[in-house]
């Protein structure tokens, strides 16, 4: 293939737009606030934001990929997070040295991601086993998460840990943020998961054609399994990142952020009625979100006005996605007679 | 002889949903008796109205092969946005007036979502999504964002207007509203239109198949085009009734509700893959939903419990017709 | 010919279809005279299909004019090409699995009497008059997609005849269709042109085709190659003219069963569905199974392959018992199935040709977690080289491909994992002339090669060319087993039907 | 920045809502009076983790001082000590336990909030019989502050009156405060008192009254402002709310803010020269004020917001 037509498939694919999307949206914040937006407080402030509901749009991916979605993902990682809080804030005190802290920190961080694990079998067997439409287990299973979340807190936050906790989401490694650090690497192996594992492939498959899949002898429900269990291991990280960040846990933590990862996901080109969804694509949409969000703080314009943006970008990017102009003039041409 | 139950009875969402309402109540009698009395079920239809009326749009949509996440934040925006208008031209404006002031942008909301999707071609939960973002974002950033409790006065009439009310005997409370009304008229539209038009039938069609319905000449765009300013109009009037009968109009409520309302209708036997629904569904899902949300005190269930208990019910709810589905479907191979 | 364009009720002037990167139609010229039949003959991917969505204004033309009853239609759609008169059954047929029976038949005709409210009744009396017409008893409010394949074919059949048309198309009418039903379907057809009503028919059976129409209209590569009285054609030509070389007709198979017993069926039986299904597969052995719709022999083709959970009875391949009702266990012990509904079950239509293929080999391309991808498209690759799969590119979606290299490519992905046994439902439904002989062979080689295989078919020349025993089931039983090289055609059909 | 013209950002829960928008009036005066660039900001929903984004940006873009109303004041510690660290000055309100914080401002002690609330219904209840109580929500710290003092004002001076059910939750919303209380009047028919303590929750417990006709038998008190729960007011449905001005809070805060800029230091018993807050006590980080206003039928026109 020569270079000159992969550049062509290349600039034609929906992530190149949303490439174009994001590197506007950054120049023009850079051009409306240059000394503030690309200063490197900023930029440094902004990478420690937005990992926390990239992650979350990750896991939101891989169930869309699938047809389904994880409405459960907030719950799913508040619940993580508080089980981590409790276990740290039992065990381990504020004045233990770094040594032991960092084993009971480990031990949390497994508990977590176990918490995670079983939230994920629970809500692939509602959906595999049970056969309830993803939408409506992940909506049950988020507010049975939550509510657990709520009955063991009594609703207040757990506090008190450690100063090694804070490292999570709040270091750097060689100048970059930890938390940054922790979406790249998720976001580098969703992508292997995805296109470079028989297991990812299925579930595209899965995506495009449930019925086929049945037929192709896929075992549908381990997969089903699978997928979910991954979503929610990757929600209890994004759990961790938060308490990390808020040095505490709190069963209503990121409410804000169901939604947004569900609009980040779609904006990102995942179908949401599966088979097709790529992790670059998420990225640049996440990227895209945050400077805009960053931005338009710094312009001090109303963040009800921030959600209106985010809207219209969604449908200006399906617009452009679809050839959804040319439909229109179809339709019109028809009906006009 | 005509037959006394349709052949699917028994295996019908319907009846199972039924079912699992009449156990809840038998439940509920059990552990406190002053459950089952005339306020209880007053107090429970009152709180279905605006639901009721949200459910009915919403099983429209998912009957058309559709997903609407927006409705309520068009019913917000028409309700505030109406009230704000008449506050600013015309404080002592009649209801009615009012009421159509919001069903009108409701419709046009609606339009919106119409025009993407039908005449555009974009996927409807993506467009929906999208619009749930802008409509609540432009009217909270150009509209208002205070709550106002100095309605249109005759917005506070509507809300004290009573269809009866009184107490019994035993000293039981109960007071059904106008609105009630309202939640009965949309029925009856709703199912006029479904069961008696071509309208109607198209709407399940398109929903069955979108491109069957294009090829037997059915009008796939403007049918869904209708469907989208119907739920909306549906939308403005359970907007504007929710305003008038809270006598509070608050840009932030009802957003937030949208997939409780969409859990409602799928519990009432809608299918998220379209061409499913019935309105007699429709409205036990939403009675189900209502009582067990307002019956947790009564049953005793701690607070802190509350979240757990309803999350579980939906699952049960779904869960069960779900299941029994898959393994009907495994019999039939 | 100028006559012919004045009175014709269809006359197509140089139409041009082109899809992006597919000319599909190349400037046809295409008549129809009220109350002929005429005979759309082709291969996979000649056009046919096209020129039948742009007759019934589901697609529009990129160049050429349309008369429809005497007038040109500048713009049309699929409202005015009905209320001109047309009526399509689709190859999809274009139901709505989820309304009745009556609504799906009286649907387009009340929808063309533009009124506003929905009679019940009328629905359901203008369906059993429908349904009166040819004969067939179906309930009336049972939702279609409980429905067979077969019964749903009959029903898109009876929604054409309801309406008031003045040309009837059918697109592979006879697909899912018994012989008895393909009969009774003719006797429709011509009952219609003594009505005045045209007949537009296309069909891969090429006895069929000829015997039904006045007219054949043979595309190929989108071009019209051949026209003329049907009396003019036979088999044979018909299907130079398709194909554009001599296809030979090939004898009965000549290959030999191997002597090992490869299947071993005991008891097999599911409440409702089949019973008392026994029957042994030998290396190498191509066995049919034929019977009448409804006779169960999909049924029992599932529950082979684990899609279907038998009640009772065992499954042995190789002496060892495959646990049953598991999709993934039958396919560990290589047993393959090739389901009937290419479009909804056995391909994934978005995704490409690579992975249509490879989603059958991934586990033994997986190293380390990961797969190997370039092993993978090599395989796939040599997979459809030997099927002979036209294809642009690997990488191009299985959607873009004609009927019959759609088939081989659910082929290629059973045959890459090396089954011993391989079930194909149905194996040149929707498939054309060429494509058919090809995939025969492929039969045919597969079985010497040792592969058991199983050919759920109703189309008994396949049958009689490629099997070496034929199964005949009959309410959910088997009921005859017969030789396959002594058996004639009549006998089968006799024994079909009895 | 120069000496003269700081920038101080308000950071409250959430843009947009009459309580902040009545802050944001004692923000601009003050940025009015002082001539400093001080604005108010909020996200658009109530999530800790939005306020946290946005002082995160606030912070990024350099301003002097930050006045935070924390939505979670546990989940904004690791920002405030960046802020800190930045040398940011930082006051907070309603939330006294805020370790990260140059001076927290509290316009009272909650707990103290909650018993004259807990007084007024008491005394309006003739000091016996049932009530029952409302948080907006259980992860609300200081809403069930107020509720804790009030209950154990309740228990230390009222024994005659009884909690009935748990602390029920409305989640900040008027209609679940509609439902809930229908449910509290079916569940404990001989219910006296309700107390409430979001703003929104008098205002659906008043319209459960109201429908029901029981303005004369029930007693409801609660916090709210008179432009929620005025109309409730007028008819008795409500009797009786609580309340601080933010508008004077913001205020106070910005000036803290200033004050703290310019080194001066804040002592127990200050003066600082507004409403409720002429004699502050301080208890470590801690100021309090004595800034909490009654209002029932008879005064609430004194107060338009
Ligand atoms: N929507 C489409 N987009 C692109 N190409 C298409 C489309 N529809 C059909 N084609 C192509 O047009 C050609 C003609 O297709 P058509 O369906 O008319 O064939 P057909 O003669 O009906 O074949 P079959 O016997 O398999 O049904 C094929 O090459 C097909 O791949
Ligand atoms: N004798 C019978 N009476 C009633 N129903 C029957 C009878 N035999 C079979 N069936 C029904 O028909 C179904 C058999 O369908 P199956 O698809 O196996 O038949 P088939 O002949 O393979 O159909 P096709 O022609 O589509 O391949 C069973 O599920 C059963 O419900
Ligand atoms: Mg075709
Ligand atoms: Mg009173």
């Amino acid at each position: 293939m020569s270079t000159n037509t992969f550049m062509k498939n290349a600039t034609a694919a929906p992530e190149f737009r949303l490439l174009v999307i994001a590197v506007f949206i950054f120049g023009l914040m850079s051009v409306l606030s240059p000394d503030r937006f690309l200063s490197s407080q900023n930029l440094t402030s902004m990478a420690f934001q937005f990992p926390e509901f990239a992650i979350l749009a990750l896991a939101m991916t891989i169930a869309m990929m699938t047809g389904g979605i994880d409405l459960s993902v907030v719950g799913v990682a508040n619940l993580s997070a508080v089980v981590a809080a409790l276990i740290l804030t039992q065990f381990s005190d504020t004045g233990m040295p770094a040594s032991q802290s960092a084993i009971w920190l480990a031990i949390a961080i497994t508990a977590a991601l176990c918490v995670g694990a079983i939230a994920g079998l629970i809500n692939g067997s509602l959906v595999a086993f049970f056969g309830l439409p993803p939408i409506l287990a992940t909506l049950g299973s988020g507010l049975v998460f939550t509510g657990f979340a709520i009955a063991m807190t009594g609703g207040s936050a757990v506090m008190g840990f450690p100063e090694t906790v804070a490292l999570i989401g709040n270091a750097k490694l060689v100048g970059i943020p930890v938390p940054l650090i922790l979406f790249a690497l998720l976001a580098v192996l969703l992508h292997l998961i995805l296109t470079r594992t028989a297991f990812g492939l299925r579930v595209t498959m899965y995506g495009a054609n449930p019925l086929a899949a049945l037929y192709a002898a896929i075992d549908i429900n381990r997969m089903l399994l699978k997928v979910y269990v991954i979503a929610g291991m990757f929600s209890s990280i994004a759990g961790l990142i938060v308490m990390s960040r808020a040095n505490s846990a709190k069963a209503d933590y990121g409410s804000s952020y169901l939604l947004l990862a569900v609009l980040i996901a779609v904006l990102g080109g995942v179908n949401p009625y599966g088979g097709y969804g790529r992790v670059i694509g998420v990225v640049l949409a996440v990227l895209s979100m945050q400077f805009l969000s960053s931005g338009l703080n710094m312009l001090q314009v109303s963040n009800f006005a921030r959600e209106l943006i985010w809207g219209a970008l969604l449908i200006l990017v399906m617009v452009m996605n679809t050839h959804a102009v040319a439909a229109l003039r179809g339709s019109f041409a028809k009906s006009s007679k | 002889m005509t037959k006394l139950f349709p052949r699917d009875f028994w295996t019908r969402n319907e009846t199972l949903v039924a079912g699992v309402i009449v156990l809840f109540c038998i439940i509920a009698t059990l552990s406190d008796p002053r459950f089952f009395t005339i306020t209880t079920v007053s107090d429970l239809l009152r709180a279905s109205i605006v639901i009721g009326i949200l459910a009915v749009g919403a099983m429209l949509v998912l009957v058309s092969g559709g997903i609407d996440v927006s409705f309520t934040a068009i019913a917000v925006f028409a309700m505030y946005s109406s009230t704000v208008l008449s506050l600013a031209i015309w404080p002592g404006i009649p209801w009615p007036m009012i009421f159509v002031i919001s069903v009108i942008f409701g419709a046009g909301l609606g339009a919106v979502n119409g025009f993407f999707i039908a005449f555009l071609g974009l996927p409807t939960l993506i467009v929906t999504l999208g619009t749930l973002s802008i409509f609540r974002g432009f009217l909270l950033t150009f509209i208002g964002s205070q709550r106002i409790s100095d309605l249109p006065p005759s917005m506070r009439d509507f809300s004290r207007g009573v269809i009866a009310r009184g107490t019994t005997e035993a000293g039981n409370f109960y007071s059904i509203p106008w609105a009630v009304l309202a939640l009965f008229f949309v029925i009856v539209l709703t199912w006029f239109i479904l069961k008696k038009t071509m309208l109607g039938r198209s709407i399940y069609a398109i929903g069955g198949s979108v491109e069957s319905a294009r090829r037997i000449g059915i009008n796939v765009k403007w049918t869904q085009f209708f469907v989208y300013v119907y739920v909306g109009a549906l939308a403005g009037l359970a907007g504007i009734i929710h305003g008038s009968v809270g006598r509070m109009a608050d840009p932030f409520s009802l957003v937030g509700l949208e997939l409780s309302v969409i859990a409602a209708v799928v519990l009432g036997g809608a299918r998220l893959i379209g061409g499913y629904g019935t309105l007699t569904g429709t409205m036990l899902g939403v009675a189900l939903i209502v009582i067990v949300q307002n019956s947790l005190i009564v049953v005793g269930i701690p607070t802190t419990w509350q979240s757990v208990t309803i999350g579980v019910l939906i699952l049960l709810g779904t869960g069960v017709p779900a299941y029994r589905a898959k393994r009907a479907a495994a019999q039939a191979g | 010919m100028s006559s012919d364009h004045d009175t014709a009720f269809i006359d197509l002037r140089a139409i041009t279809k082109r899809y992006a990167g597919v000319t599909a139609l190349d400037s046809v010229d295409f008549t129809v005279q009220p109350g002929e039949a005429v005979c759309l003959a082709g291969e996979n991917g000649s056009g046919k299909s096209t020129l039948i969505k742009i007759i019934s204004g589901v697609e529009p033309a990129t160049e050429g004019t349309i008369h429809i009853a005497g007038q040109e239609r500048t713009t049309l759609n699929p409202r005015i090409s009905a209320a001109a008169g047309v009526m399509v059954i689709f190859q999809d047929f274009s139901l709505f699995p989820n309304l009745s029976v009556a609504e799906n038949i009286a649907f387009a005709t009340q929808l063309s009497t533009h009124q506003r409210f929905f009679k019940a009744r009328a629905s359901r009396d203008i369906a059993s008059a429908a349904l009166d017409r040819i004969g067939v008893e179906i309930d009336l409010d049972a939702r279609v997609e409980s429905l067979p394949v077969a019964q749903k074919q009959l029903v898109a059949i009876c929604r054409a005849l309801a309406s008031k048309a003045q040309l009837i198309i059918m697109d592979e009418p006879t697909t899912a269709l018994t012989d008895k039903e393909v009969r009774r379907l003719q006797g429709i057809i011509r009952m219609l042109k003594d009505e005045g009503v045209a007949v537009i028919f296309v069909s891969h059976k090429l006895a069929e085709v000829l015997e039904v129409s006045e007219k054949v209209v043979v595309l190929r590569n989108g071009k019209k190659v051949a026209e003329g009285p049907a009396s003019d054609f036979d088999t044979q030509s018909l299907t130079y003219h398709m194909t554009g070389r001599d296809v030979p007709i090939v004898p009965p198979s000549d290959v030999t069963a191997g002597a090992q017993t490869l299947m071993e069926v005991k008891g097999l039986g599911k409440v409702g569905s089949f019973a008392d299904i026994n029957f042994e597969l030998k290396t190498g052995e191509v066995l049919g199974i034929t019977g009448l719709l409804g006779s169960g022999r999909t049924s029992v083709a599932k529950a082979l392959f684990g899609l279907v959970a038998p009640d009772s009875g065992s499954i042995r391949v190789d002496g060892q018992p495959v646990p049953i009702g598991d999709p993934q266990a039958a396919s560990t012990a290589r047993i393959g199935y090739v389901p009937e509904d290419r479009l909804t079950e056995g391909l994934f239509l978005s995704q490409s040709i690579l992975r249509n293929v490879a989603v059958g080999r991934l586990d033994a391309h997986t190293s380390s977690g990961f797969l190997n991808m370039g092993d993978l498209a090599e395989e796939a690759a040599e997979w459809l080289r030997r099927l002979k799969v036209k294809a642009p590119d690997i990488e191009a979606p299985v959607q873009s491909l004609s009927g019959g290299n759609q088939q081989r490519v659910a082929l290629a992905r059973w045959l890459s994992r090396a089954p011993r046994v391989l079930i194909l439902n149905g194996p040149s439904v929707g498939v054309d002339v060429g494509s058919k002989a090809d995939i025969h062979d492929i039969i045919r080689d597969l079985a010497s090669q040792g592969i058991g295989i199983i050919v759920i078919s109703d189309d008994l020349p396949e049958l009689l060319a490629t099997c070496h025993r034929i199964l005949v089931m009959r309410d959910g039983r088997i009921i005859d087993t017969l030789d396959g090289k002594s058996v004639t055609e009549d006998d089968l059909a006799h024994r079909l039907a009895s | 920045a120069d000496g003269h013209s700081k920038n101080i950002a308000t950071v409250v829960k959430i843009a947009g809502i009459q309580w902040f928008n009545r802050m944001e009036e004692g923000v601009k005066q003050f940025a009015e009076e002082t001539g400093m660039n001080a604005f108010q900001v909020g996200p658009a929903q109530a999530d800790p983790q939005q306020q946290a984004a946005l002082i995160e940006d606030m912070i990024a873009q350099g301003v002097d001082a930050l006045a935070v109303v924390p939505m979670s004041p546990e989940a904004l510690e690791p920002v405030l000590g960046r802020a800190m660290e930045a040398g940011i000055t930082v006051i907070t309100h309603e939330a006294a336990a805020q370790q990260n914080t140059t001076y927290d401002l509290e316009a009272f002690v909650n707990e103290d909030f909650g018993a004259n609330l807990m007084e007024q219904l008491a005394t309006c209840m003739g000091g016996e019989g049932e009530y029952a109580v409302f948080v907006g929500s259980l992860t609300s710290q200081t809403h069930n502050q107020w509720v804790d003092g009030a209950i154990a004002h309740q228990e230390a001076n009222y024994p005659n009156m009884t909690l009935v059910g748990d602390k029920n939750e409305t989640f900040d919303d008027a209609e679940q405060a509609y439902t809930k209380s229908q449910e509290v009047l079916r569940a404990f028919p001989n219910i006296k008192g309700m107390q409430g303590s979001a703003s929104t929750d008098v205002a659906g417990i008043g319209r459960t009254i109201e429908e029901r006709g029981m303005e004369d038998d029930t007693c409801v008190f609660g916090t709210s402002l008179p432009s929620i729960a005025g109309q409730y007011l007028e008819t008795g449905a409500v009797d009786g709310i609580g309340f601080w001005d933010p508008a004077v809070a913001g205020e106070a805060m910005n000036k803290l803010a200033v004050m703290v800029m310019n080194g001066e230091e804040v002592t127990d018993g200050m003066d600082l020269g507004l409403p409720g807050y002429e004699s502050v006590s301080l208890d470590g980080k801690v100021i309090y004020g004595q800034a909490w206003v009654n209002v029932n039928q008879d005064n609430m026109s004194e107060y338009p917001f």
